[in-house]
């Protein structure tokens, strides 16, 4: 399994540490403002994800969420700090579908990436379509989807590429609450099947909840990791399970926390 | 569906005819010798009267135009890509290509006769001299303008770098890219005149460049204007086969407001 | 320019004069007299124009932009035959110029040579009949012979090897050239070939400025009367002249080219003036022209395409 | 910073050095009669012999470019924003524009003479016909692909056409009107030389194109090539500078991956 | 006040009913497949709001909501039935904002319209930057803000059209729960100060109950009204609200019920 390092700094042991997981350490992160200035997005954050773990990021809206995975995904790389990870896959946070493929063919596209012929990874991609609910449109182009639908097909494209870490920029935000609920368990199902690290930033604390082997939450910008949950909750979770509230509650205090002291600090 | 075609083709029609009768009013009005610019009767008369010669001689000129476009789009596809794939080829090729834009033909026809004598050859070259710059500039700008989040997803699906070319940015430039087609193959018409006047020919029937020019030293000038006219509908009509075949390469870029919005 | 010329190019009528091509030793008679004030002493202010190519003078002239055209004597039968009012009040040049070219390693040695080669026209129709008069002349079918059009590229079409001979070159400039090149050019000049003699170069104005300006007309085929004689006194001056307006030429071509065409500039017959025309001699060449279907009218009727009348001690 | 443009600068000069290292090998080795192809080394001579009569002659040369290129582009871009936001003025208008393309200039230059003499203004007319159009092709289809969602927005926000226009489709149309725009700039360089050979002239330092005509005619073979390569330089300068301006112009298409990614 | 009608058949005596308000009546609508099959997005939907009212609309993914705002918006015309409407903005799922200007003038995009002067507008818009959390980033280019940031900015630009009607299509989707919180109070005070009519489509039933004065849920693909629940609950509502709490359970098996049965049909 290739691990690889990627760093600012000097090498550090941390390849071996990840092993089909991720390591984030230390990582800081700024851009360059309109002006010239520095925006720091992330600042000192850690994170790890064993192998097979399911970690989800909460906090505040440009708090560097999406910086984050990108840094991951080695989209990006810190300014200080080491990541090591196993090849990621991004579900980038807007669709990205391709206009100028149908639905399939951008479900399919990590499969022709690979090298699998065209009609084998369309049959691939096509076969899951009725199970995220998206049965008949298969062929219909990007523009002819609705929001929702959009990214469920971007969804479909991250998990076929076979990734062993899974990088989840808010992959369900668009869906209404039932069919929301649809995908969270049949994410919960796909990963008990064939178990893979993920990485999933979400808005919403319940989702976390019902997911999650952990919790980070960040403060507002730059990002800091505010709060470390564990959650011990066995599975299948529901909604409902007191555990699930519990946990929900103590990371909507978490964030809630991190948001004020933001606010303090502005 | 062909009453709205006819409705298409009313206003060009109409403003060409008004355009016609301006011209042949100034004629008369000016009283403008018909040797610096002929009548519109008397050069419809010489279009009629020389339907056949014309018709004959548009022939082997489309034949360049059609050759000649061709190999200049793919040389200025393929040199695009080059361009867009390798730095070193952009620094290195790119400015010699658009250098290559300043030279007059005159200069460089005796060397292509030189190499490859009175046939078609060297004005195949010429045109696709002149024919593959707009390709290659509109192609490079496009193929540069791809997104650079779609370029990222690709990179996290670990698509080489001719999978991103393929996938993301070859889709994404095409309609630049047609843009310049569109550009070339109208100036593929001009560069057919251009090559015939500069580069030799054997009699028979030279083609329209040729004619024209012995038209005009023959102060033949209204069969001049006629040729001219037959170039002139000749050109229009090979722009807009190539936005017929537009929506076919490139569907998703057919102008989506054409279809779009309330449909 | 010095003082002297603002304030004559005041009063002098401006005059302007559309070249048969760029400037170069067949004009320099013109130029000669454009320096010496010649012009400008008899109330002309006289501007060259280049033209575009060969056929824009006599169409530029026929509407009214010059106010006259040098060109050949063909090209004006060709404007008459086509409804343009023009006549030629003078020849700068006596003789055809034009001349079947070829280089000695083309093994060319006479017309009848050409038998089965390949020559090269500037794609102008008269120079094709001109070609065919010659090999009937010579005995040699015109359909062994292929002919192709090498626009202005006559020399690098024979130097590349391209074809074999050329005609549309001319004797005073294009043979000098090669030979200055060592190239040992054969040059026959068509009337040499069969084809019956023409003025090459002619002055020609609007017929009705022939009638209403005869005295500008006259005033000026007195100066350039003027001109030739300074360009005979004096050629290498006149060569000078001549690069001076056309920084592409080099004198020692230029030089040689006015001494071998001063004996052309001359009319043949003893006693006429610079500039004369031979009528009979127009006759007959229009008649050519019209035999070999260049002309639909038969030139001989209408009026003269030429007059004589505005040359110094002709006319009234 | 300049040893990066240095760097930058390398890989062309140094095609550029093997082409003309091939070019005199072919010379010497075929040997070419330098009437159809001079040595490079007799080009640089004369280059060098006559730098003060070429830059006499690039002088009115490039004010024709400067003085042609502007008024193409405004006609170019005025005419696509017409044809843009007037269905009847596309369909009557852009077929005949296309048409123009392929009328000869040698057919209507007398005619330019005959109404405006023999100063710049005939040059300017054909310098502007060969160059408005790359930039209203490029600018109708950059105008054309706006995205239509941007548009909806507009409407909902009762912008005007006027508005939709200026907001939206005008910005996303910027960058291949600028393609279009490099193509013209480039272009107007070899116009210019069509310019100058196709109508009269009064002498004096004549411009480029005129010298390379009684260059190739007086057989002076090397300084044609010599202000060939004047114009080949000229049009290299041209289109690097205005790809200077473009960001300037539109800095949101000045290609993100230049900035972007990890910075 | 302008109010304008739509439609395909016959006139009817809607314009004066909606007056300020939205009227939607047995409105149809389908699309064109990519092969030309006719693809139904919303059969029969008939939806009130009178002036001043906040309706909010929910339903699973891909039923029409969308289709729905740009019906009322005027951006696609009825196959059948009736709307009627004053202008109305909207504010669309994507955020739409252009990428050639910065944040300020994205927001102040309406005004400019509106024919103010630019620095004005600027100026107008750059003020209500700090209460959505946005301070700083004014002269920001869109594709250098977060994704809850964009959105946060079309928000306003949505707001600063000033129009009666306001379509807002999931409008806080991509925002933390925290910050979700602060934006939902922030719109319910902005409508307490200045009332205007909003059509809300949400996906975040909770959200519904806490803004909406009705909530009207859609069935599946094609979108029918399965329910309409008013929510006659005073204000300020809080989430933990028990008339809140119950609204939202009400909600939610509505819209499990129409999801089923879509789901029995499918
Ligand atoms: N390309 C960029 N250039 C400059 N600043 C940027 C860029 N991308 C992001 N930022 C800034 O970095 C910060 C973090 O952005 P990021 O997208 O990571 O936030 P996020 O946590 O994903 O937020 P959200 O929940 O709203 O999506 C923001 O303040 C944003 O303005
Ligand atoms: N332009 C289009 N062409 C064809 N079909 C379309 C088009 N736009 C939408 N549809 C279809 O219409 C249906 C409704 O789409 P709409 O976008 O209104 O859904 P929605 O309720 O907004 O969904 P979501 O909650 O996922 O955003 C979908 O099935 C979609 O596939
Ligand atoms: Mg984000
Ligand atoms: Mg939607």
């Amino acid at each position: 399994m290739a691990t690889e390092l990627q760093s600012r700094a000097q090498p550090s042991p941390l390849p071996a540490a990840a092993a089909g997981g991720i390591v984030v350490e230390n990582v800081s992160r700024a851009y360059r403002g309109s002006r010239g200035e520095a925006v720091p997005a992330l600042a000192d954050v850690s994170v790890r994800a064993a192998r097979g773990e399911l970690v989800a990021v909460v906090g505040p809206s440009g708090c560097g969420k999406t910086t984050l995975l990108e840094l991951v995904c080695r989209l990006q790389s810190p300014d200080s700090g080491w990541i090591a990870s196993a090849p990621a896959a991004l579900m980038a946070q807007r669709d990205m579908l391709l206009p100028w493929f149908d639905a399939v063919e951008n479900a399919a596209l990590a499969l022709r990436i690979a090298g699998h012929p065209r009609s084998r990874a369309r049959e691939r991609a096509s076969a899951l379509f009725g199970e995220l609910g998206l049965e008949g449109f298969q062929r219909a182009r990007p523009s002819e989807l609705s929001g929702g639908m959009r990214q469920r097909v971007a969804f479909l494209r991250t998990l076929l590429s076979g990734k062993e870490v899974l990088c989840l920029d808010e992959p369900f935000g668009a869906l209404d609450a039932i069919t929301r609920g649809e995908m969270q368990q049949w994410l919960a199902r796909a990963l008990q099947r064939e178990p893979r690290t993920v990485l999933l930033v979400t808005h919403d604390v319940e989702e976390a909840a019902l997911l999650a082997d952990r919790l980070v939450v960040l403060s507002g910008r730059p990002g800091r990791v505010t709060a470390e949950l564990e959650a011990d909750i066995p599975r299948p979770r529901s909604a409902t399970d007191a555990a699930v509230l519990a946990l929900r509650q103590r990371a909507l205090r978490s964030l809630a926390l991190s948001a004020r002291a933001e606010g303090a600090l502005a | 569906m062909i009453r709205a075609r006819a409705a298409r083709a009313l206003p060009p029609t109409l403003l060409l005819c008004a355009l016609l009768g301006a011209w042949e009013l100034y004629v008369q009005a000016s009283q403008t010798s018909a040797f610096v610019l002929p009548a519109p009767h008397s050069v419809a008369a010489a279009l009629w009267d020389n339907a056949g010669l014309l018709a004959g001689n548009l022939a082997p000129t489309a034949i360049e135009v059609g050759l000649g476009i061709a190999a200049a789009l793919v040389l200025g596809f393929v040199l695009a890509v080059g361009v867009h794939l390798s730095p070193l080829l952009r620094r290195a090729v790119y400015p010699l290509a658009v250098g290559s834009q300043a030279v007059p033909i005159a200069v460089i026809a005796p060397l292509l006769v030189f190499w490859w004598g009175f046939g078609i050859v060297p004005k195949l070259a010429v045109i696709v001299l002149i024919c593959f710059f707009p390709v290659l500039v509109t192609t490079v700008d496009g193929l540069m303008a791809s997104d650079p989040e779609q370029l990222k997803l690709l990179r996290t699906l670990d698509a080489s770098r001719w999978q991103a070319f393929r996938f993301a940015e070859l889709p994404a430039a095409l309609p630049a890219a047609i843009s310049g087609a569109r550009i070339a193959l109208t100036i593929a018409v001009i560069g057919a005149y251009i090559a015939e006047s500069q580069t030799a020919t054997t009699s028979g029937h030279p083609g329209l460049g040729r004619e024209i020019n012995a038209d005009l030293t023959a102060l033949q000038t209204p069969r001049a204007y006629a040729a001219a006219f037959v170039l002139f509908a000749f050109a229009i009509a090979c722009f807009y086969s190539l936005a017929l075949a537009e929506r076919w390469l490139a569907p998703w870029a057919a102008h989506p407001r054409e279809r779009g919005a309330g449909a | 320019g010095s003082k002297h010329d603002v304030v004559s190019a005041h009063s002098a009528k401006p005059f302007t004069l559309m070249l048969d091509f760029f400037p170069n030793a067949d004009h320099a008679a013109l130029y000669s007299a454009i320096a010496h004030g010649d012009f400008r002493a008899v109330g002309l202010n006289v501007q060259p124009q280049t033209p575009a190519e060969p056929a824009d003078p006599l169409k530029l002239l026929a509407a009214g932009r010059v106010d006259m055209a040098i060109s050949y004597e063909p090209e004006l039968l060709l404007a008459r035959d086509q409804g343009l009012k023009l006549v030629s009040v003078g020849a700068l040049v006596q003789r055809p110029l034009t001349s079947i070219i070829a280089l000695r390693s083309a093994r060319v040695g006479r017309v009848a040579d050409l038998k089965g080669k390949t020559v090269g026209t500037a794609g102008i129709p008269y120079q094709s009949a001109e070609l065919r008069t010659a090999l009937q002349a010579a005995g040699v079918n015109p359909a062994s012979v292929k002919e192709v059009n090498v626009g202005f590229n006559l020399i690098p079409a024979m130097l590349s090897g391209k074809v074999a001979a050329t005609l549309g070159g001319f004797w005073n400039y294009e043979a000098i050239q090669l030979t200055q090149m060592h190239r040992h050019p054969v040059t026959i000049p068509v009337d040499r070939a069969g084809v019956p003699p023409y003025d090459e170069l002619v002055l020609v104005v609007r017929a009705q400025d022939a009638r209403k300006r005869g005295q500008d007309l006259r005033a000026f085929m007195q100066a350039l009367t003027r001109g030739e004689r300074e360009v005979r006194a004096d050629p290498r001056a006149a060569a000078a002249l001549v690069v001076k307006a056309n920084s592409s030429l080099q004198l020692k071509l230029q030089l040689a080219s006015i001494e071998q065409t001063l004996p052309a500039t001359l009319p043949s017959a003893r006693g006429r003036p610079f500039g004369w025309q031979d009528a009979a001699a127009w006759a007959s060449f229009g008649n050519w022209m019209y035999t070999h279907r260049l002309l639909r009218r038969d030139p001989a009727r209408g009026l003269p395409p030429l007059t004589n009348e505005f040359l110094p001690g002709e006319g009234i």
